[in-house]
């Protein structure tokens, strides 16, 4: 039943991201790991490990305001953000809460 | 003779410690007339830093780079800023686990930061040992001003490993590093 | 509203070293402030020199960056003549509480109706890292090589005993907590004093071997203690920790405040 | 119409403040400035203004130019010693282009020297006083009436301008008192607002002038401190940008100097030319009185700074001027720069006037 | 014998102040000038002597000028804006005649400006920024060598002249790194005391500087920034008093000029004379080195303050004078004063050192 | 000795109104240094700008006569560059809590072996009585001509929060406590804070109809209240009446101090 | 017609008011030119004030007394610091309480001090008695001049008292005053 | 026996006296009165009223120390001070302590 909600998707701007890797730290979700390879700059970028899981990837929409966003708000390089996307495959996803 | 070398790399690669190493070991030991300058400014964190030595017989007057022939580059975005535009009988050493472009002049590819992380096991002397292969390629100050300059300039306890770094970047030169 | 929407997106990525905690502060302030429904032409920001005074920078609203330590005196002129803008500063422990220590203290006496958001970084970051007054007895810094020997100010206990209506502290670790302290000095008239313990892993890291965002945000984890339970502890006559920090609202009160509008 | 008044020059300064729509004013007691800051403190409150009494100097400009932005006229009074406080901050108005009026009733220095006697010893200090390279108007008044007429003037021109304006008084024009004629109404240069849709805050328009984008009016601008380009953006390590800026901020108050300097010429044909500005221009005006034969003339600057290098040019038979100050020679030191004549620079310290005699007598020998 | 070492000029100037004796610095932080105050903390409790950060940059000259009449050897470091900040109490400096030593490492201005970029633009401030008339003298290195010498020098010269004595050194000049020998001992002049009997503390002797009545040495003087007597008593309202004291404070530098004012003349036939001071000093030399044949002269200021005015007419020849500065011409003004040849100022602002070749184009052109 | 002997009686008279209570801080101040049995070689006198602060200009010791202000930054430096002397400040309440709000704090926070002696008058009294940050709510002056609607400062609260190691209060209606009170000071190692709240007849008298000095002493006789006084009266939940003039000793302590000797 | 007033006594005595009232009376009134100036300083705390005033039909320029004609002395310290070199031609006003010396010029007695305590009960006022006697015996001003100016300086619910003080100042100037 | 104990005097400096009559507030023995004649400055100084009664005058030189001294403490102008004279004639003093 979730399946017209559209998503989004959880995304690093790799222009601004300096690797500090506190999203690593404070996600609930440990949907960010920390990175190996330095990018152009020298920044070594965390991954994302099944950023789906995020409850506001799945939620924002549905609830109008941010979810979690914890990694957002402690981003002090502002490079973690939410994007429109198509609906991932839902049924991956257990809703955990 | 006078010599003009730029050093270029990100910050945190110790790019201004290994130009006031060259400086002085120029100065101190080789009894160079020597100027060392380098750009300060917020925007030298984590952007491109550089740094600048002028190494000579006579008196030097002005002191900021005129016409550089040396250049050693450990990053690509110090490429792109200062490298690109070494004249043709210039010298470049770079690092070449960072720098992707090649310049149009002799240059030397030294994977300094590769050999720093996996031989020496501290990346953090990819800087000396990239020293080390500079003044090989160039012979721009004697080896030993380079070893009394460096063990003077670094950390106490950690003297053996940056001679061991500057020895690895020579050899790196010797193996044939030229581009 | 998203935070994000406020700044200044053509200046990022900011000229703060990786893993600073002013953007964090940043972002919790913006959170706070767009929670409050205001329209970016009811809000400005003003700072005085240091990194953290650059925050303003990067907000899209009107904005002075003024001089070194007199963000306050700049923002009295601001609110008086034009009570109907809310006005917000964002300082750091060297422009507030060294040279700026007088426009502080004298801004809560007043208790003029602005918000302040100090990030205590217990160093001055921009020029260097040299101490400050709110370095820790016997941590190091370029001006303290042998460890700094001065008592360091608690900057909420002076903001409170110089008169500000609100005071409450907190850390980057603290997001939601932090922004809901900005929030409620937002809400305060008067002046609002908002500290945010933040590492500096540049400036203060480095000398004092944190140069390791997750160890400093370990110690804000670990050693934090709340308010509440740092009197609690005080009234059952323990001690609490002298590297403890304690964190929490301070005090929200009701005194006489200048340039209130309406 | 006018109305006549009985003023102390501070007191007419606050009044020609307040004419002009003077709505903020923020100080710092100090003699023999502070009537200026009591008048303001009685009037604004009542005007729907406000005076607020800072913690010191440096907080006074500041909330000076606070308020600016938010588009009142604002304005600051002192003497020496706290204009050596404001120096930081004044630099800060020139650099962001904010307009503000600074009075400065000028008492003997160095240092707290005597301060309830008159001197001229800031002048330079105005125009210098600051790091860096930049420009300022400084107006100087030698009666009542122009300590009105001269602080209303000073308004229009920080706006026009967008530059800190100085009044260089000094005691004895802000201690006198003198009948004078109180228009109903002032001539008001109005702030040229930025509302043209695209423009850039600190773009400037052919004048070297940038609009003003007011604060709480969707400019969302950035005012810093910090060299910056048109957008107001922060740039601190481009060359071309600083050159521009900073070259720019001279040039236009240096480049409308024949806009912006005022000054008066009496006897264009005399061989000996008295050179003055403020109270001693009092001492040379009895000199040209009480000796009318004598065909001294007199070029007397209303404007110090700029300074008019083409002024004394009027005087095309000159052979001398003859320069009494309350300093050591400040402005003397800058017409040297600008004619082939001798200057001689009378230079008065202590706190009185010239007196007329002895200004004669060193015409006299010139002549 | 002497050193060799590799220093850094700010470095070399914190050991010139050691090496001069110096035991008290107060500071505040600034870009480009901190590496001074650091190396002041690092070197001075080594030393016995005192470092303290202050809370700004008024209270580290404040603290500096008060350790002063305890008889030490007293410094501050700043940068612009600090510069700005300290003027009211070098101004006291001035009046109470208290030795100090005060180092601007100048940065691009105004306000904020350009902090790491290099500037002269603080030229005329260090002259004539704090309010009144008095006079104070300026060094101006160009090396790491001068950074040094001209450091301890400094010292002398306020001690010699009980005087605020200004370092005024640029951003290239402090970060730039250069071999320089260091000598085992400096020459020192102590600072004449007063032992007389009976003589009073501001009784000037011949030269005009009065002897230093050291505090806690039973001569009980009175210090005041107040316009004072002989004895030091405040004299507010005499303008005698206040006239002979103001007169003797510049005149104890501007009539010691001859034996005050350094400066190096290369070429004296010169037509095209370079005048400079500082890094730009370095542009010159760079000119007459890759153009020998030009037969260009160069006129190096080593104290910019007080001006040399005669040393311009140690060019016969000179048809003109071309100033290269790191600001707007800020002491092409002054030269503009005391020579009837063209003065062609060369501003340059961002920071950059004048080309060679830019230069040589200008002389080319003159030529 | 007696006091009498430390004046430079050949500039007496001084420059004060009559009956202004500078006068008999002076007295007091040099009652207790004569009787610590120090030599005039010893000590050394500090002032800013103000009526009150040209107080050491009639002492025959060595002083120094600063600018408005900023006397305990001067004091900074005596101290710290000759411990062996005794350094004692004489500064006004806009002298010290105005301009040099500053100084004063970081003096009190560092806790320099220092003895300030403030005569707070309520007012600017040099410039012809103007409004001081101690200016009580409602008090009128030349730039209160409406009555002072500012929060005026508590003075010793302040040196107290900011880490001042000896702090009282007292009035020139109390000679001998005043006197015992400096001596305290004096004695005690570390910033000592000796607060007197002093009638100008001429500055806020005039403008508040206090021209008469016996109705100020009245005042000081019948408003103070001892601050053991006014502690018990706050635990016994009893109001402290708003126009008391608490005095006393508030604090003496021993936290560390910078700049003493040996 | 010029003239230059200068007047002296203590601080306390309105001596300032008086010049301001006269300079008032002379610019508003009677519509001359007029300049008041004074001395400042802290020495004027409780030591001898002086007030100035011109009065010209003519423009005037230079601000500052260059040769009084007319004096009001109101203590002895400013009948020796000023009083005493008035010129033979002069006039001087002085109050009889307190100043004991005689100038060289033709003057008037007048005992303001005792008169105003006495009389009209307010010591304060003795400086308004001087000014009607001053403007009596010199006619420097006019007299509707200085009543008018006089109403509008003195504080408001004093009009009545300072009015018969320029009275009784105007009366011991007919009964007779000068010495 | 207080016959030989040489006493001190209570003089009032004329030229340093303003006036405030702060010492007639003080003084327990009401030994100051207020003045009623200005002198020649202007000032009324005060009157003494049997300063002999002062403790001060009598003890003073006894006990080496200053004895009450609070109109000298309080007087802001530093105009009241003890004189070494001969002997008051004691006959006339009752000591009052
Ligand atoms: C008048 C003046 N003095 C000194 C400076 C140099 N300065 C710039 S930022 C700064 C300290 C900043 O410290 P803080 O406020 O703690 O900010 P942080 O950089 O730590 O965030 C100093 C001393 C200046 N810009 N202006
Ligand atoms: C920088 C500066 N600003 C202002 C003044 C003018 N000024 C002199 S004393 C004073 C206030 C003095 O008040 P306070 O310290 O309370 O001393 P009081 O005269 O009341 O004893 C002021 C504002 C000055 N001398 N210097
Ligand atoms: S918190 Fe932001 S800046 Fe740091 S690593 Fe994560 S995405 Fe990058
Ligand atoms: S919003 Fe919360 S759960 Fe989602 S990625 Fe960020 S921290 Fe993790
Ligand atoms: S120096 Fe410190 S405070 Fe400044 S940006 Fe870097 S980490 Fe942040
Ligand atoms: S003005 Fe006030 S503080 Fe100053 S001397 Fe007079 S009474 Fe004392
Ligand atoms: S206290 Fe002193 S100044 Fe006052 S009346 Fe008595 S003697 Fe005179
Ligand atoms: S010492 Fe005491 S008893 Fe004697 S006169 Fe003075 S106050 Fe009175
Ligand atoms: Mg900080
Ligand atoms: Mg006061």
């Amino acid at each position: 039943m979730v399946k017209d909600v559209p998503c989004m998707r959880l995304v690093i701007d790799e222009n601004r991201c300096k690797g500090c890797n506190l999203c690593v730290l404070v996600c609930p979700y440990k949907i960010f790991r920390e990175g190996k390879k330095p990018n152009r700059k020298g920044i070594v970028v965390p991954e994302l490990d099944r950023p789906e899981r995020c409850p506001n990837c799945r939620l924002r929409q549905l609830y109008g305001r941010t979810i979690c966003g914890l990694c957002q708000l402690i981003c002090p390089d502002q490079a973690i953000d939410w994007i429109g996307e198509e609906p991932y495959e839902h049924m991956k996803v257990a809703i955990e809460y | 003779m006078r010599h003009e070398i730029l050093l270029s790399g990100f910050g945190g690669q110790g790019i201004i410690l290994s130009s006031v190493i060259l400086g002085r070991a120029a100065a101190i030991y080789d009894l160079k007339h020597v100027i060392q300058t380098q750009v300060y400014g917020p925007e030298a964190r984590g952007g491109a830093s550089m740094g600048g030595v002028i190494i000579d017989d006579e008196p030097i007057h002005y002191p900021k780079l005129r016409r550089p022939d040396i250049y050693l580059i450990m990053s690509q975005e110090g490429f792109e800023r200062y490298g690109a535009k070494a004249e043709a009988g210039a010298v470049m050493v770079l690092d070449s686990d960072l720098v992707q472009s090649r310049p149009g002049c002799r240059y030397f590819e030294v994977p300094a930061t590769s050999v720093a992380k996996k031989e020496l096991g501290k990346v953090i002397v990819a800087n000396i040992v990239m020293l080390g292969a500079l003044v090989r390629a160039t012979g721009v100050v004697s080896e030993g001003a380079i070893e009394r300059a460096t063990l003077e300039s670094v950390p106490k306890g950690t003297e053996e490993l940056n001679l061991k770094a500057l020895k690895r970047g020579r050899e790196l030169i010797i193996m044939g590093g030229e581009g | 509203m998203n935070f994000l929407e406020w700044y200044r997106v053509d200046r990022l990525p900011s000229i703060f070293c990786a893993g600073c905690g002013i953007g964090t502060v940043i972002n919790c302030t913006l959170s706070a402030v767009t929670s409050m429904g205001w329209r970016r032409n009811d809000v400005v920001f003003l700072s005085g020199i240091g990194c953290s005074s650059r925050a303003p920078g990067y907000i899209r609203t009107d904005s002075l960056h003024t001089t070194h330590g007199r963000a306050l005196a700049f923002a009295t002129g601001v609110k008086l003549a034009e009570p109907r803008l809310n006005v917000i500063l964002f300082t750091g422990d060297g422009d507030l509480a060294a040279i700026g220590g007088n426009h502080f203290i004298h801004a809560c006496r007043r208790n003029i109706d602005l918000t302040v958001v100090c990030v205590n970084n217990y160093i001055y970051g921009m020029t260097g890292g040299q101490g400050s007054p709110t370095t820790p007895v016997g941590a190091r810094s370029s001006t303290t090589p042998y460890g700094s020997t001065e008592t360091p100010f608690d900057l909420s206990e002076l903001a409170m005993a110089a008169g500000a209506n609100y005071v409450s502290r907190w850390t980057p670790y603290h997001t939601k907590e932090l922004t809901a302290a900005v929030k409620a000095g937002l809400e305060t008239p008067g002046l609002s004093f908002i500290e945010v313990m933040t590492q500096c892993p540049t400036g203060y890291g480095r000398a004092n071997r944190l140069r390791d965002v997750k160890e400093f945000m370990e110690i804000f984890r670990m050693r934090s203690m709340l308010k509440q339970k740092a009197d609690r502890l005080l009234k059952e006559g323990k001690p609490v920790p002298p590297d403890a920090i304690v964190i929490g609202e301070f005090v929200r009160r009701s005194r006489p405040v200048m340039g209130r509008r309406g | 119409m006018t109305m006549r008044r009985f003023l102390q020059g501070n007191i007419a300064c606050a009044e020609g403040a307040i004419a002009a729509g003077c709505r903020f004013f923020a100080g710092y007691p100090i003699t023999p400035s502070t009537e200026v800051a009591e008048h303001m403190a009685e009037r604004l409150p009542k005007m729907g203004g406000t005076f607020i009494q800072m913690e010191d100097e440096i907080a006074s400009i500041a909330a000076v130019i606070g308020a600016s932005w938010t588009g009142k006229r604002a304005m600051t009074a002192t003497s020496g010693p706290g204009l050596s406080l404001m120096m930081e901050n004044i630099g800060y108005a020139a650099m962001t282009e904010t307009p503000c009026v600074i009075v400065d009733i000028q008492r003997g220095g160095p240092s707290t020297g005597q301060p309830t006697m008159a001197s001229q010893g800031d002048m330079l200090q105005a125009r210098f006083g600051s790091h860096g390279d930049y420009s300022i108007i400084a107006l100087s008044p030698s009666g009542v009436q122009e300590m009105y007429e001269m602080t209303v003037h000073a308004f229009n021109m920080a706006d026009r301008y967008r530059i800190p304006v100085f009044l260089m008084a000094d005691e004895i024009v802000g201690h006198m008192r003198e009948p004078m004629e109180v228009p109903d109404s002032v001539l008001i240069i109005q702030r040229r607002l930025l509302e043209e849709e695209g423009r850039k805050p600190f773009e400037p328009r052919e004048d070297l002038v940038p609009d003003f984008p007011l604060f709480g009016h969707g400019h969302f601008v950035h005012v810093t401190g910090l060299t910056h380009d048109e957008r107001g953006y922060p740039s601190t390590s481009n060359p071309e940008v600083h050159e521009r800026l900073v070259k720019r901020l001279v040039q236009k108050v240096e480049g409308a100097r024949r806009e912006i300097a005022m000054f008066d010429v009496v006897n264009p044909d005399a061989e000996v030319v008295f050179v003055s500005y403020g109270a001693p221009s009092r001492s040379v005006q009895q000199v040209l009185h009480d000796f009318p034969g004598e065909g001294f003339g007199h070029l007397r600057l209303k404007t110090p700074w700029p300074f008019p290098e083409w002024a004394p040019g009027r005087f095309e038979n000159a052979k001398t001027f003859i320069f009494p100050e309350l300093n050591m020679g400040q402005m003397a030191r800058e017409l040297e720069r600008h004619v082939d004549q001798p200057v001689i620079s009378v230079p008065k310290l202590g706190g009185a006037l010239h007196s007329p005699e002895e200004l004669a007598k060193v015409a006299m020998e010139e002549r």
